[in-house]
């Protein structure tokens, strides 16, 4: 049927065949190829956190998606549309200015107010070089104690938003922490000098998509709660909490709790 | 407990969907345990008819087609919900239906591949399978169902490709969740090709029938170059798939134990099965009438013969337009015996293939033809069981460890809270 | 610089790519689309130049002419001798695959004692042992041929029985012998002058005799007409397929076929319906007419039937000295259209059947029928191509098989024209042995085939009569020598001598004989001697459902 | 100038002998395999025996029915392994091209088509009485009557080498014609006005299988016998006829014709 083909001879039903047949499978394989090249240009341009953090958003239950707004009281209910990303909100400033109405506590632990915190349980502090110390939140450092192993990027690597920042293992399991911000890696610590990286970042610093203030306690209920709720088995303890503040090294006082999903719920990716 | 088995339950835990609650490793290998057997077996069998040949079925030249062909024209009528949902989603944004669409085109990527596998098998010469590509005759409905289910397959695939990568240890390599993004940005497009092909294979399938000139029982008049068939199998195939797609996410939910869906999406899902379902209905009563008064009149036949050979009586044509046909449609539409309604749609497109495949073969022909009839030979039912076994196994998998259905985990929250 | 994953995948691509452009995969692609077309373990017809050779078919008396065609030395196909003075370009179902018989899987390769392989000098040893001891018999399947005489010879020389198995068209022609002298191999049925036969059983359309020969007759002269220059009339209790499509199929009680032959002589001769006078039947119409289960009416108007159109000639399936004499009755003895006397033949040897009691040994020729067992007490040499199950021979000596001996081919039984033939060997035959070179090697006195063959071409030749048919067709008078004739016969060619004239044969009944059982009807595998079916015959009984199979069948 | 070769069948003079399924075997080499059944094996000509269910009898050699139009086979054929030659008007099966889809066979409403269920085998050193003319098919594809094409490929070399355009009507003979004992089997070119097969296809007596159903077939029977006839076509207001069954012995003279 094929021009080569002893005896072919073109008709009318081979022409319409051959089209549509030939359409079909051209518009198949550019959509494959089309995508396999655009993924190559995302990894190439780096946007491949950016996207892989979208997806995760979008898998997020909406309950999950409260606007920081709304955490700090500023207004009743809202969702998230931009993946947490302040940055690009262009309703940001429409709330920014109203007054939060949550009372400012944080649950027996240590959020220092010279930070921003990242929902990922790390803060950004500002230093006076112009760079950005990186550490892991009082709250993550309860539930994972002292890690057993850390493992920094080197110096001059750069990590995007969202993106892994650095990776920490406790009781076999994996803890890949979410970069808070995008910046090159100037210089690493750990967790005896109370920064685990110091940034610079790329361009001019924006920590607008950070949360601050009267944001961090609504978020830290939020967080706490669903700590709890993962946590909750029916066969152990339901109790977190040594007299209302959350134990510390939480990872070894209940091994036996499923941390792969109370990790995730928190953020931080097992 | 061996460190082996604790490995495997480690690996089985870091596969699991994340924050989902999931069976225990050993029950889930329980659950599989029979599946396998049935699956080995079903390997088996097909590898005794590739190495020994088609004599090991019971098929033979009057009835050519046989157990296979029926089971897998039924199968492929049942996963014609991957289709109709993806272009119920993507291109008539019916968005309310996108908790269903993975496990969709899960349900429609083993219907089509399980078909494939069989047909590789039911084929003399599988590895001239490809001779279609190289010498079509553009004039066979079977040439049509060829280029389109293997394009088809090949869209199920790169629509199937993003749910693997959601597994969440694939995620945590970046260019496989770039690669599933784009992909989803396409997913409109594979949509129309794959509602396109669909549309044409489903014809076809019924067109393969329709244009049996020889076969009175199965031959129709239609449209230009194609028979009422054609129409009628595409009209049923959209009608039985969401109902199929219904049925096995009621099952996974009767197993599982989970809200996996929405409340509104089975009523809207039985909704349009129950419409759709009652135009075929309409249209194969039209049809058949056309069919027993004037074309088969027409070339010879006394309609009364075709069901004067038991079992293949009246009953049998009254039960396909009113049992599964009718029937379901009403209960489909009202929305109060959804599954009910949705199984007897089902066993209604089974008993249509069944009737056109093997009615049409077990019928004489010529003047002196005896009325004949044919039993499977165990390898026949053996290979088409591990078809289904490979069906569950990989529903069981891919609810496993792969999203199936992505508001679950809202379901549950909300059911948890 | 180390090649990063990004570049393994770039050349990965652009090999892929740029091989598309080489001969590579459409090489492979093709030669896979070859492969798949041919299984090396499919078996593919040798080549080899193909040419077409004349011969005639031996598995059974009945002498049809055979097209050979031949590729890498072997038959690959057969076909019927158009022009054949008896088959008339026919062959029977079996003969179209006989090529194939010599493969067979029961072809017997090495002499057998009791199952055991052994070799031809023992057997030979035991022969001469027995011949020593004596009484001996030697049976043949098929009189007249050279075989036959180096059989008989050996016979004479060494006092030992020369008996002879029949077919059943042989004994149908019995009675003939016995009231006349006249040997049932001197006598045929003048069919081609008949236009009234009443067949009592006999399949004339169905494996009688020569096939072709009546087939083709009835189809030239009866088929599709109601009024048929060639009236058949079949007498028989079940609906052959002879009596299906005979212009009346008479359907009798089963094995009243004597009585329904008596009441009709006796209607002829009561209504004078015939110039015949005789001894008549002694039991009345209504009598015998009670037997057949007919109305007696209904033999009345037969009878009628019988002498409205002659000549009229009865024929039975076996041996029935009823319809004989209801023959010469109708005067169809020795008249045209009926029973003739024709040249050649020989004297009838003792029927098998009369051989009884205790004997030291019986050798059996590869002409007799396998199922043909001489009831005799006695070390049986049995000569076979085939292994044909269950036996009683001591010993089994591998007989050449098909088209791979040399054999002469006379006048098949029932035919009213002389003929001979010679089948030349087209193959090799390896291990095997026919009974007479079995003989003549014990006795060289017994002669060989060869020179039997000669010596008949010699008496043909002198004779001068009749002429040959075939790639060249002559007078005989038109040959140089006898040698030239054996050289045409060893070609293909058939020797047809004159066909039988009326009056030649007289015959008188002293008495009316008394009944006789019927005898199964024969069909083609009456007189086949190989006791296997060629495998593509054998697909006609499991592979359609037009036949009922035969006990002798290959599966 | 095309021909249209095609047969004509005197259903009066078949005998059911069964020598043209022989003769068809051995000249396309089909093997007898031990497993075979009457609804596995390979009978490219095959005679139904059937009845009137009183005493008459007949024997419908059935080949190919080599249909002109629509035909069912190559209209439905995925990869064209059946094509219509239209130099000759015979349906010709390729079965090297052949996948084994056995959609021809459903087609067929003459169940002329036979599938090799298994592979071809011969007893040791049979398969020297191969036709050298004719391949041997394997397993797994379908096969039908050719008309023994190769015997007209033959004839078409022996006209060449003659240097003639045609080829002589007694070359290209097909092997149940010639195996044919009574000559119920003619063969001839339906073109040719005055060959047999033309002019038996013209009587009264003479009709087609199925030929309501439209698909033209080349082969032509002829009988005198109403009954048989009737056989043509599916009778729309009868019981379905039964193949021949044997007729109990009773006491009578039965008329035939």
């Amino acid at each position: 049927m094929f021009p080569g083909v002893d005896g072919f001879h073109w008709t009318f039903g081979h022409i319409f065949f051959l089209s549509v047949f030939v359409a079909v499978a051209l518009t198949i394989l550019v959509t494959l190829a089309l995508a396999t090249l655009r993924t190559a240009r995302d990894l190439r341009t780096g946007k491949a956190a950016g996207i892989c953090w979208h997806a995760d958003f979008g898998e997020l239950p909406e309950a999950e998606r409260r606007c920081r707004h709304e955490l700090a009281g500023r207004v009743e209910h809202r969702t998230c549309p931009n993946a947490f990303d302040c940055r690009s909100c262009p309703d940001y400033a429409r709330f920014a200015d109203l007054a939060p109405t949550v009372e400012p506590r944080t649950y027996g632990m240590n959020y220092p107010g010279d930070r921003f915190y990242h929902r990922g349980h790390t803060w950004v502090r500002p230093e006076t070089d112009g760079t950005f110390a990186v550490g892991l939140d009082d709250m993550a450092e309860r539930i994972v104690g002292k890690p057993d192993t850390v493992e920094l990027p080197a110096a001059g690597t750069e990590i995007e938003l969202q993106g892994p920042a650095w990776k920490m293992s406790k009781n076999r399991q994996t803890i890949r922490v979410r970069a808070p911000l995008e910046g090159t890696v100037v210089a690493t610590g750990g967790a005896g000098q109370g920064w685990y990286l110091k940034l610079r970042p790329r361009g001019q610093a924006n920590l607008r998509h950070l949360l601050r203030g009267a944001e961090v306690p609504g978020w830290l209920a939020g967080e706490l709660d669903r700590l709890q709720l993962q946590l909750t088995q029916p066969d152990s303890s339901p109790s977190l909490a040594d007299g209302g503040i959350l134990v510390s090294g939480l990872m070894d006082a209940m091994p036996k709790a499923d941390w792969d999903a109370a990790l995730a719920a928190t953020f931080l990716e097992p | 407990m061996t460190s082996a088995a604790t490995g495997v339950v480690m690996a089985d835990r870091r596969l699991q969907v994340r924050g989902e609650a999931r069976s225990s490793t050993a029950r889930f290998a329980l659950w599989l345990a029979p599946w396998v057997l049935l699956l080995a077996l079903g390997i088996y069998a097909g590898g005794l008819c590739l190495y020994y040949g088609l004599n090991q079925t019971n098929m033979n030249n009057r009835f050519a087609f046989g157990l296979w062909i029926f089971l897998d024209l039924g199968i492929i009528a049942l996963g014609a919900g991957a289709f109709f949902t993806g272009f119920l989603v993507y291109i008539l944004g019916r968005t309310e239906l996108k908790p269903v669409l993975n496990s969709a085109v899960v349900l429609g990527f083993i219907c089509y591949s399980g078909a494939m596998a069989v047909l590789m098998i039911d084929v003399g010469q599988p590895l001239r399978a490809w001779f279609t590509f190289w010498h079509p005759n553009v004039h066979s409905m079977l040439t049509e169902v060829t280029f389109c289910i293997t394009c088809y397959l090949l869209v199920l695939t790169l629509e199937y490709i993003p749910v693997v990568l959601r597994n969440r240890q694939l995620r945590k390599l970046p260019p496989f969740v770039v690669f599933e993004h784009r992909m989803h940005l396409l997913m409109p497009v594979l949509a129309g090709i794959g509602t396109l092909l669909s549309f044409f294979h489903q014809g076809s399938l019924g067109g393969l029938y329709g244009v049996l000139r020889g076969r009175p029982f199965a031959f129709r008049q239609g449209f230009a170059i194609w028979p009422s068939t054609f129409f009628l199998f595409i009209l049923s195939a959209v009608a039985v798939g969401p109902s199929f797609l219904m049925l096995v996410t009621a099952a996974a939910r009767k197993l599982t134990g989970r809200k996996l869906v929405p409340s509104n999406v089975f009523p809207r899902l039985g909704f349009i099965s129950g419409v759709l379902l009652a135009a075929y209905v309409a249209l194969k009563a039209v049809d058949t009438l056309i069919w027993l008064n004037v074309t088969s009149p027409a070339v010879g036949f006394a309609p009364w013969e075709y069901y004067a050979y038991k079992p293949f009586g009246t009953t049998l044509l009254f039960a396909e337009i009113v049992v599964f046909g009718l029937l379901p449609a009403v209960l489909l539409v009202q929305g109060r015996w959804l599954l009910p309604g949705a199984a007897l749609a089902c066993c209604g497109i089974l008993l249509n293939r069944f009737v056109l495949t093997v009615q049409t073969l077990a019928l004489p022909t010529l003047s002196f033809d005896p009325f004949l009839s044919y039993t499977p030979s165990w390898q026949e039912v053996a290979s088409f069981g591990g078809v289904v076994a490979y069906g569950v196994i990989l529903y069981s998998l891919s609810y496993r460890y792969l999203p199936l259905f992505p508001q679950s985990k809202e379901q549950t929250h909300v059911s948890g809270r | 610089m180390i090649p990063t994953r990004r570049d393994l995948f770039a050349w990965g691509g652009g090999l892929a790519g740029g091989m598309l452009f080489t001969p590579v995969p459409w090489k492979v692609l093709d030669d896979v689309s070859i492969w798949s077309q041919n299984w090396p373990w499919i078996p593919q017809p040798a080549r080899g130049p193909v040419e077409e050779k004349l011969s005639s078919c031996t598995l059974c008396p009945n002498a049809c002419g055979m097209r050979v065609r031949m590729a890498a030395g072997s038959p690959v196909g057969l076909s019927g001798m158009a022009g054949h003075p008896v088959s008339r370009g026919a062959l029977c179902p079996l003969g179209f695959g006989a090529h194939q018989l010599n493969w067979h899987p029961s072809r017997l390769r090495n002499p057998l004692h009791r199952g055991r392989k052994t070799s031809w000098e023992e057997a030979t040893a035991a022969f001469r042992k027995a011949l020593g001891e004596g009484p001996i018999a030697i049976i043949d399947g098929r009189t007249g041929r050279a075989a036959s005489t180096v059989l008989e010879r050996f016979a004479a020389a060494h006092g030992a029985t020369y008996a002879a198995a029949r077919t059943a068209e042989e004994k149908a022609l019995g009675p003939y012998q016995r009231w006349t002298g006249v040997p049932t191999s001197s006598l045929g049925y003048d069919l081609e002058n008949a236009r009234t036969i009443v067949s009592f059983g006999a399949p004339l359309l169905d494996g009688w005799a020569t096939p072709g020969r009546f087939t083709r007759l009835w189809s030239e002269r009866a088929a599709g007409s109601s009024n048929p220059a060639l009236r058949l009339i079949q007498v028989e209790p079940v609906q052959s397929r002879t009596a299906a499509f005979a212009w009346r199929w008479v359907n009798v009680r089963m094995g009243s076929e004597s009585a329904l032959a008596s009441a009709l002589a006796r209607v002829l001769m009561e209504e004078r319906l015939v110039t015949a006078r005789g001894p008549m039947p002694s039991e009345s119409v209504n009598e015998l007419a009670g037997k057949t289960g007919l109305a007696a009416e209904t033999i009345q108007s037969l009878a009628r039937a019988l002498v409205e159109r002659g000549p009229v000639v009865a024929i039975s399936a076996g041996d029935n000295p009823s319809v004989a004499a209801l023959n010469v009755v109708l005067g169809a003895v020795g008249a045209r259209g009926g029973i003739l006397r024709r040249g050649g033949g020989t004297k009838s040897p003792v029927p098998v059947e009369a051989l009884s009691g205790r004997m030291r040994a019986v050798l059996i020729d590869s002409t007799v029928p396998w199922e043909v067992r001489p009831n005799v007490d006695a070390e049986v040499f049995r000569f076979a191509a085939w292994h044909g199950g269950t036996t009683t021979a001591d010993w089994l000596l591998p007989a050449p098989g098909f088209l791979e001996a040399l054999t002469d081919v006379p006048t098949p039984p029932a035919s009213a024209i002389e003929t001979y033939a010679v089948a030349t060997p087209l193959m090799a035959a390896e291990g095997s042995k026919d009974a007479a070179r079995f003989l003549a090697e014990i006795d060289p006195a017994a002669g060989s085939l060869e020179d039997a063959i000669k010596a008949r071409c010699e008496a043909i030749y002198h004779a001068g009569k009749g002429g040959l048919i075939g790639p060249e067709p002559q007078p005989v008078k038109g040959l140089a020598s006898a040698d030239k004739l054996y050289e045409a016969l060893g070609n293909g060619a058939v020797w047809t001598g004159e066909a039988g004239t009326p009056g030649g044969l007289r015959c008188d009944l002293k008495e009316w004989p008394g009944p006789s059982a019927m005898e199964s009807p024969a069909g083609w595998t009456d007189g086949w001697t190989a006791p296997v079916l060629p495998p593509l015959a054998a697909k006609l009984y499991r592979e359609s459902d037009l036949r009922q199979a035969p006990a002798r069948s290959d599966v | 100038m095309k021909a249209r070769y095609g047969m004509a069948i005197d259903l009066d003079r078949c005998t059911g002998c069964g020598a043209c399924m022989v003769a068809c075997a051995s000249e396309n080499n089909v093997p007898r395999l031990p497993k075979a059944t009457e609804r596995t094996g390979i009978t490219p000509m095959l005679v139904h025996p059937v009845s009137d269910g009183k005493t008459g009898v007949a024997f419908i050699p059935m080949p190919c029915m080599q249909c002109e139009d629509e035909t069912p086979c190559v209209k439905v054929c995925p990869q064209q392994a059946v094509e219509l030659d239209r130099a000759t008007g015979i349906v010709m099966q390729m079965p090297q091209r052949c996948l084994g889809c056995r959609y021809c066979m459903t087609a067929c409403p003459y169940h002329s088509r036979y599938f090799n269920w298994w592979d071809p085998a011969w007893p040791a050193g049979m398969e020297r009485t191969l036709n050298p003319g004719v391949a041997v098919r394997m397993r797994g594809v379908v096969e039908k009557c050719n008309m023994c094409h190769a015997r007209l490929h033959a004839a078409e070399d022996k006209a060449a080498e003659a240097g003639k355009r045609q080829i002589e009507a007694a070359d290209y003979v097909p092997a149940c014609v010639e195996s044919c004992p009574t000559g119920a089997i003619r063969f001839g070119d339906l073109n040719d006005g005055a060959s047999e097969v033309a002019k038996a296809s013209r009587t009264p007596e003479a009709f087609r299988l199925l030929a309501r159903l439209g698909t033209e077939p080349k082969i032509y029977y002829t009988s005198k016998r109403a009954w048989v006839r009737a056989l043509a076509e599916r009778h729309p207001a009868g019981e379905p006829s039964q193949p021949a069954a044997p007729v109990a012995a009773g006491g009578g003279e039965v008329k035939h014709g």
